[in-house]
């Protein structure tokens, strides 16, 4: 703004600031689930009947549900920035709603999901098994919670007489998107299924 | 006012295992290494300093680096510092593989408390009885199994241990609550106590004598005084003493038996404890 | 976007993958649940079944890495960011299974 | 007047400042000042925090050098205002003790290094010797800053909660740091510090990609950059499985989960730990599985803090021997190579820890491995000032103390690298010694020589330079002085963490050295006082900086001398590499990055003083 520099050179890489940082944060990313599955690695070898009592009290079919869930809103996602690309307002509208909804049941059936074990006795203290599953799926759930406050927002200005229509950076919003639905891909074999 | 020497070697507390001298002339061969480079290092500093200071007149060249000289100061410290870890490592195996342990004249159980040092030696039976983590108690701090006629004549102390002298001792290691570190300065050992699992750690003490054993990692606001004794006796003096714990255990089991007929079969560990520990 | 694809091309990619991931999610879920290994496999058939899930796992991440979060189609250089991440993860597991051992 | 200053009185001539501050826009004083954007705000913002935990984590050493010295005498002058959960009769109690050992530490690394290596100097240094006007993010770039005052504060607040702060050390191993709110706060606060830091990484990585000036190759960028970036990486990468560490340490604080915590465990009070009753039967937590999630962030992150200054070093030495690095390419290897072998080195804090011998054998094997870069950063700077002509300026003065004192502190790290002798060594004061000398006579002395540096650049004015000879001259000696003795102790068997080393018989002949070292820890925490008064000093009576005092070549000279927002004044394309010292193409001893070739001498030669 106040400065003499010409910046039209910008970005160097051809890559947006903002996308090539998302990038870098979900690099990180994966180190800090990886910091998870490692401990879950380590623990689950030297527990493994703890583990496999844990994962027999979870609720596969429940999670099973989410995964198709987290899948489906991940194609609306991509659906909603190819629509917004191609300036197809009502379609990304359309695309971004269903990706909050199917965000927001997410969270809905983890709720169920948690009181569900709470009401049985079940805590994070409850087992190795439990802190792990507490935890990581609890980091995830805040993953998606995050994810749904931009959304969300991005959603109502849509509506808003200005609309919105930076899709590159509803783009950079689903790369964490599809992030987050790649998490609940791994979690779900690993803490529902293979025991 | 006190001896000060600027020379680290003189340092080291008198050495008494079969590896301690091994492992101080290792630790001086590093030292001379050390102080070759750092001369190097530091005489080349100083005269660049002194040589290349800025005065009138003084011109810097325009150079960039030079790739062969580049090369060989890459490659002389890769060698030697490889040749250090390969050589080294010799040591390292001797000291901690397990498959290198030597077969044991004697084999002990330490355990760490905040903060207090443990040991648990046979007995009359020469043989440590099962334990395992779901039978401790504060009563019964090597978890040992009471189901298990050897673990009933276990000895339990704190504090200050015998061990005979030129003897390979085994000490397996662990704790109770929170990390400590099994430290025999004289000894050149020192080896982390894991609550959870249980670590091998050998030596062979070759003086008789006192030894102090610390206790290296922090485990809490009485960690620094955490410490033990380690009494490194000749064979006779130590089967002396063993026999007499010997005895004075089969009295307390006997007295045991007598006074009750109750089902605490569960050898009080602290019992025992106070009665022969002499340790501060 | 897209390596010069169409929206409709791009379109049709997303749907395929959405239909790849459902396949999958549905085969994880079977090969998990409803396919038992004889007895006789005793531990083979705990590790078959983890090697089945991780497998599907990576072959479904590898689609939304690809298609859905445009990587097959972008600038080349940005797959440092999954792959570096991916290596370190590698070292760290096999470190403390592999040379650790038990003891770590 | 020392040749230093006239030095930089003949300064820069190529370009005279018509208007030093660009743009100045009627900002409110929040927006300015408290939320600022603006990346040398917040680098300021980043000095600034540093500095005073650095007062604080000083203050703490002082107490600790007090009771290692004269155990149980009161704390002269503060003692007697401490409540008396911390002192007894004015003396520290063992409690206390090892909880101002883990906030020195904690403050000094989370807090102070770290900050000011990838914090302050990031900030201030990329955008402006890349030739641009801000970070990538400005707005994370805010947050980062103000993640790390909230964390220190969370942290801090630990001394007034029951049972006092954290208190098992700055490496906060379980079981012992899985109970206490005090050790709650510490993994609270260091997940936001490194959240701060990841954020910070995350913008430094983007900004260097995208925003560099016009014809900056990557291999243009000055090796402070160069250093940076590299960091960056590492604070991305290794951060999170840090912040996961603590997340699962939290849980078990919490909830007793098990998962640190092995099963049947006491309690300090004889009680079993909550978990024991859950876990009972299948074995439980693995407290060598935090150790190793820990070491995997926290060793990278010794070169977090000593890469950035290893970067300023060079180029503090380029600048002032007025000659071009030697081996620009093979620091930059050397960098990366340091960065990535720093990542599988981890378990050489581990080697007795109980795990796998065979792992330690790898660990030793990799550890000895890093010293190679290492060695070749040291004798490429003996190759710069090789054939220069070195100016004595309180930064280049720093810089050659860092090289002398971390060529110290790196030998010592071969010797703990080597397993065996590392079983001796471990948790003894040669650690510790260890410690100060890559991290204060490192880092730190790299540190003030980049403060020097730059502070014209960040405040517009001129340090006083015999000031800061005095603080280097002081701080040198006394450093030496205080630190060098404890390697003997080590020797010793003088264990670290102790509240009182006299219980033990053997460490009772080290007192006069204990006694020793504190004087000259008393004496060194005083000739910071130096630094402080220059540093406030020079704020306002400072003489004016010139734009290029240091006739410099790289971009941040190009600015203004006290840039605004913006930074810079013209428009900034590159046409060389950042160390044409003595170039043949100038009759100059320098030729700046920005200066358009063919190179034409405009004005008089100034005489080189
Ligand atoms: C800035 C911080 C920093 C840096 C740069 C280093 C650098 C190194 N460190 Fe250090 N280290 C710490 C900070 C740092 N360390 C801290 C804080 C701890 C303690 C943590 C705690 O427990 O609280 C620690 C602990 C620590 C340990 C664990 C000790 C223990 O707890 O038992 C080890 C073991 O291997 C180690 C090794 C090394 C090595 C090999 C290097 C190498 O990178 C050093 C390389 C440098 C050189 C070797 C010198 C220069 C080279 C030459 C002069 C050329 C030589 C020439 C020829 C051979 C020809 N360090
Ligand atoms: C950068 C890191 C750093 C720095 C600078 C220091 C500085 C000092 N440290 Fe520290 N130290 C550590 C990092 C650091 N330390 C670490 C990581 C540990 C391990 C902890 C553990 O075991 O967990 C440790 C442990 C440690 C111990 C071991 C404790 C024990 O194990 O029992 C001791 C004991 O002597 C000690 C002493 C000192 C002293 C005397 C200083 C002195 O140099 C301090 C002198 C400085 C001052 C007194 C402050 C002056 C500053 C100013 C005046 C500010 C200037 C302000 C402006 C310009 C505005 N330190
Ligand atoms: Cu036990 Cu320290
Ligand atoms: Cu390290």
């Amino acid at each position: 703004m106040s400065s003499a520099l010409s910046l039209a050179h910008e970005p160097v890489t051809g890559i947006r600031h903002g996308k090539l940082g998302m990038w870098i944060f979900l690099a990180s990313e994966v180190m800090f689930f990886s910091g998870f599955f490692t401990a879950f690695i380590i623990l689950r070898n030297s527990n493994l009947a703890v583990f496999a009592h844990g994962a027999a009290e979870l609720n596969w079919p429940l999670a099973a549900v989410n995964t198709v869930n987290l899948i489906v809103s991940s194609l609306t996602m991509a659906m909603a920035i190819l629509s917004l690309e191609h300036a197809n307002k009502s379609r990304f509208q359309l695309y971004l709603g269903i990706t909050f909804l199917c965000g927001l049941i997410f969270l809905i059936i983890k709720y169920f999901e948690y009181t569900a074990k709470f009401s049985h006795g079940i805590y994070p203290g409850t087992s190795s098994f439990f802190g792990l599953y507490f935890t990581m799926t609890g980091f995830h759930a805040m993953h998606v919670f995050a994810g749904m406050i931009p959304i969300g927002w991005i959603l109502a200005k849509s509506f808003t007489k200005r609309g919105y229509h930076d899709w590159e950076r509803v783009e950079i919003l689903g790369l964490y998107w599809h992030f987050v639905d790649l998490v609940w891909i791994f979690l779900f074999p690993v803490l529902y299924l293979i025991f | 006012m006190f001896d000060f020497s600027w020379n680290m070697l003189t340092y080291f507390p008198p050495g008494v295992s079969t590896y301690s001298d091994a492992l101080d002339d290792l630790f001086r061969l590093v030292y001379w290494i050390s102080v070759a480079i750092f001369l190097l290092v530091q005489i080349t500093l100083v005269v660049f300093i002194v040589k290349y200071r800025t005065r009138p007149g003084h011109k810097s060249i325009y150079h960039h680096g030079n790739n062969v000289v580049e090369f060989v100061w890459t490659l002389a410290p890769t060698l030697l510092f490889a040749g250090l870890g390969l050589y080294s490592d010799e040591m390292w195996k001797v000291v901690k593989y397990s498959s290198r342990l030597p077969l044991p004249d004697i084999e002990i159980d330490v355990v760490g408390q905040a903060f207090n040092w443990h040991a648990r030696y046979p007995g009359a039976d020469g043989i440590l009885g099962k334990r395992h983590a779901r039978y401790r108690t504060a009563q019964n701090l090597f978890g040992i199994d009471p189901t298990d006629p050897h673990g009933k004549d276990d000895i339990v102390l704190t504090g200050e241990f015998n061990l005979p002298v030129n003897k390979n001792v085994v000490v397996h290691l662990s704790s109770v609550d929170v990390l400590h570190s099994y430290f025999l300065p004289n000894f050149r050992i020192k080896q982390d106590a894991v609550p959870g699992s249980w670590i091998d750690v050998w030596f062979n003490g070759t003086k008789p004598g006192k030894y102090e054993l610390a206790c290296a990692e922090l485990c809490g606001s009485g960690h620094y005084a955490m410490r033990g004794v380690l009494n490194l006796q000749s064979d006779k003096d130590f089967a002396e003493w063993m026999d007499a714990k010997i005895a004075a255990k089969k009295a307390v089991l006997a007295a045991e038996a007598a006074s009750t007929s109750s089902e605490t079969a569960v050898p009080s560990t602290a019992q025992q404890a106070a009665a022969s520990s002499t340790a501060h | 976007m897209g390596a010069g694809l169409s929206a409709a091309e791009m379109q049709r990619n997303y749907v395929r993958v959405f239909g790849a991931l459902m396949a999958f999610t549905l085969l994880t879920v079977i090969a998990a649940k409803l396919v038992h290994f004889p007895e006789s496999w005793g531990d083979a058939s705990t590790v078959l079944h983890v090697t089945i899930g991780i497998v599907i796992a990576i072959m479904k991440a590898w689609m939304v890495v690809y298609i859905f979060m445009h990587i097959k189609f972008d600038n080349p250089y940005l797959r440092v960011f999954i792959y570096v991440p991916l290596f370190l993860f590698c070292v760290l597991v096999f470190a403390l299974t592999v040379l650790g051992g038990p003891t770590l | 007047m020392s040749a230093a200053s006239t030095y930089a009185e003949h300064a820069d001539t190529l370009t005279h400042d018509a208007h030093s501050h660009v743009g100045h826009h009627s900002v409110s004083f929040i927006r300015k000042y408290i939320f600022s954007t603006d990346h040398k705000t917040i680098a300021k913002q980043f000095l600034t925090s540093s500095l005073f935990f650095l007062l604080v984590g000083g203050a703490f050493a002082l107490f600790i050098r007090w009771q290692l010295a004269y155990p149980g005498e009161p704390i002269p002058i503060v003692g007697k205002w401490l409540p008396e959960t911390f002192v007894s009769n004015g003396a520290v109690q063992p409690g206390f003790y090892t909880q101002l050992v883990t906030m020195h530490a904690t403050i000094m690394i989370f807090f102070v290094i770290i900050p000011l290596a990838t914090g302050a100097f990031a900030n201030f240094c990329i955008p402006l010797m890349i030739g641009t006007d801000d970070m990538a993010m400005p707005t994370v770039n805010m947050i980062s800053f103000w993640l790390v005052p909230v964390a220190g504060l969370t942290v801090m607040s630990g001394f007034f909660v029951e049972g006092g702060a954290a208190a098992s050390g700055w490496t906060s191993y379980p079981p012992l740091s899985a109970s206490g709110t005090g050790h709650m706060l510490w993994v609270i606060g260091i997940f936001l510090v490194g959240f701060s830091s990841i954020l910070g990484g995350m913008n430094y990585l983007a900004t260097v990609l995208n925003k560099r000036a016009k014809g900056m190759r990557m291999f243009d960028l000055p090796l402070t950059v160069w250093a940076l970036f590299i960091t960056s990486i590492l604070q991305v990468l290794g951060t999170p499985v840090l912040a996961s560490a603590a997340a699962l340490l939290f849980v078990d604080q919490v909830f007793h989960a098990g998962i640190f915590i092995p099963e049947n465990l006491l309690t300090p009070t004889g009680g079993l730990y909550p978990s024991g009753a859950h876990v009972g039967a299948g074995g439980g937590g693995q407290p060598v599985l935090f150790q190793h999630l820990f070491w995997f962030y926290s060793h990278p992150a010794v070169y977090i803090m000593i890469l950035p200054v290893m970067g300023v070093v060079s180029d503090v030495l380029a600048t002032f021997a007025r000659k071009a690095i030697f081996g620009y390419k093979a620091m930059v290897f050397a960098i990366m190579a340091i960065a990535f072998l720093g990542f599988v080195v981890w378990g050489h804090h581990m080697f007795l820890s109980g795990m796998s011998p065979l792992l330690g054998t790898t660990f030793m094997l990799s550890t000895i491995v890093i010293a190679v870069p290492s060695s070749i950063k040291v004798f490429n700077w003996l190759g710069t000032i090789w054939k220069g002509n070195i100016h004595f300026t309180t930064p280049s003065l720093n810089a050659l103390g860092f090289i002398a004192t971390f060529v110290v502190g790196g030998l010592s790290g071969v010797f703990m690298a080597i397993g065996p002798i590392d079983v001796y060594i471990h948790d003894t004061y040669f650690i510790v010694a260890h410690i100060h000398y890559v991290l204060f006579g490192g880092a730190l002395f790299g540190i003030f020589a980049g403060l020097y540096y730059w502070y014209p650049k960040m405040f517009g004015k001129m340090y006083n330079e015999t000031l800061g000879k005095f603080h280097f001259a002081l701080t040198f000696i006394t450093f030496n002085l205080c630190f060098f003795p404890m390697h003997m102790i080590g020797v010793g068997g003088h264990m670290r963490r102790i509240h009182d080393p006299y219980v033990y018989e053997f460490l009772k002949p080290f007192q006069p050295i204990n006694q020793f070292i504190t004087v000259f820890a008393i004496l060194m925490g005083l000739a910071q006082l130096l630094l402080v008064f220059n540093f406030l000093w020079s704020l306002k009576y400072g003489r004016p900086a010139p734009r290029n005092p240091w006739r410099a070549n790289t971009l941040e000279w190009a600015a203004p001398a006290h840039p605004g927002h913006g930074n810079f004044d013209r428009d900034i394309t590159v046409y060389r590499a950042p160390y044409e010292y003595a170039s043949p193409e100038s009759k100059r001893d320098y030729l700046p990055q920005w200066i358009r070739p063919p190179y034409i001498e405009k004005e008089k030669t100034v005489s080189v003083s």
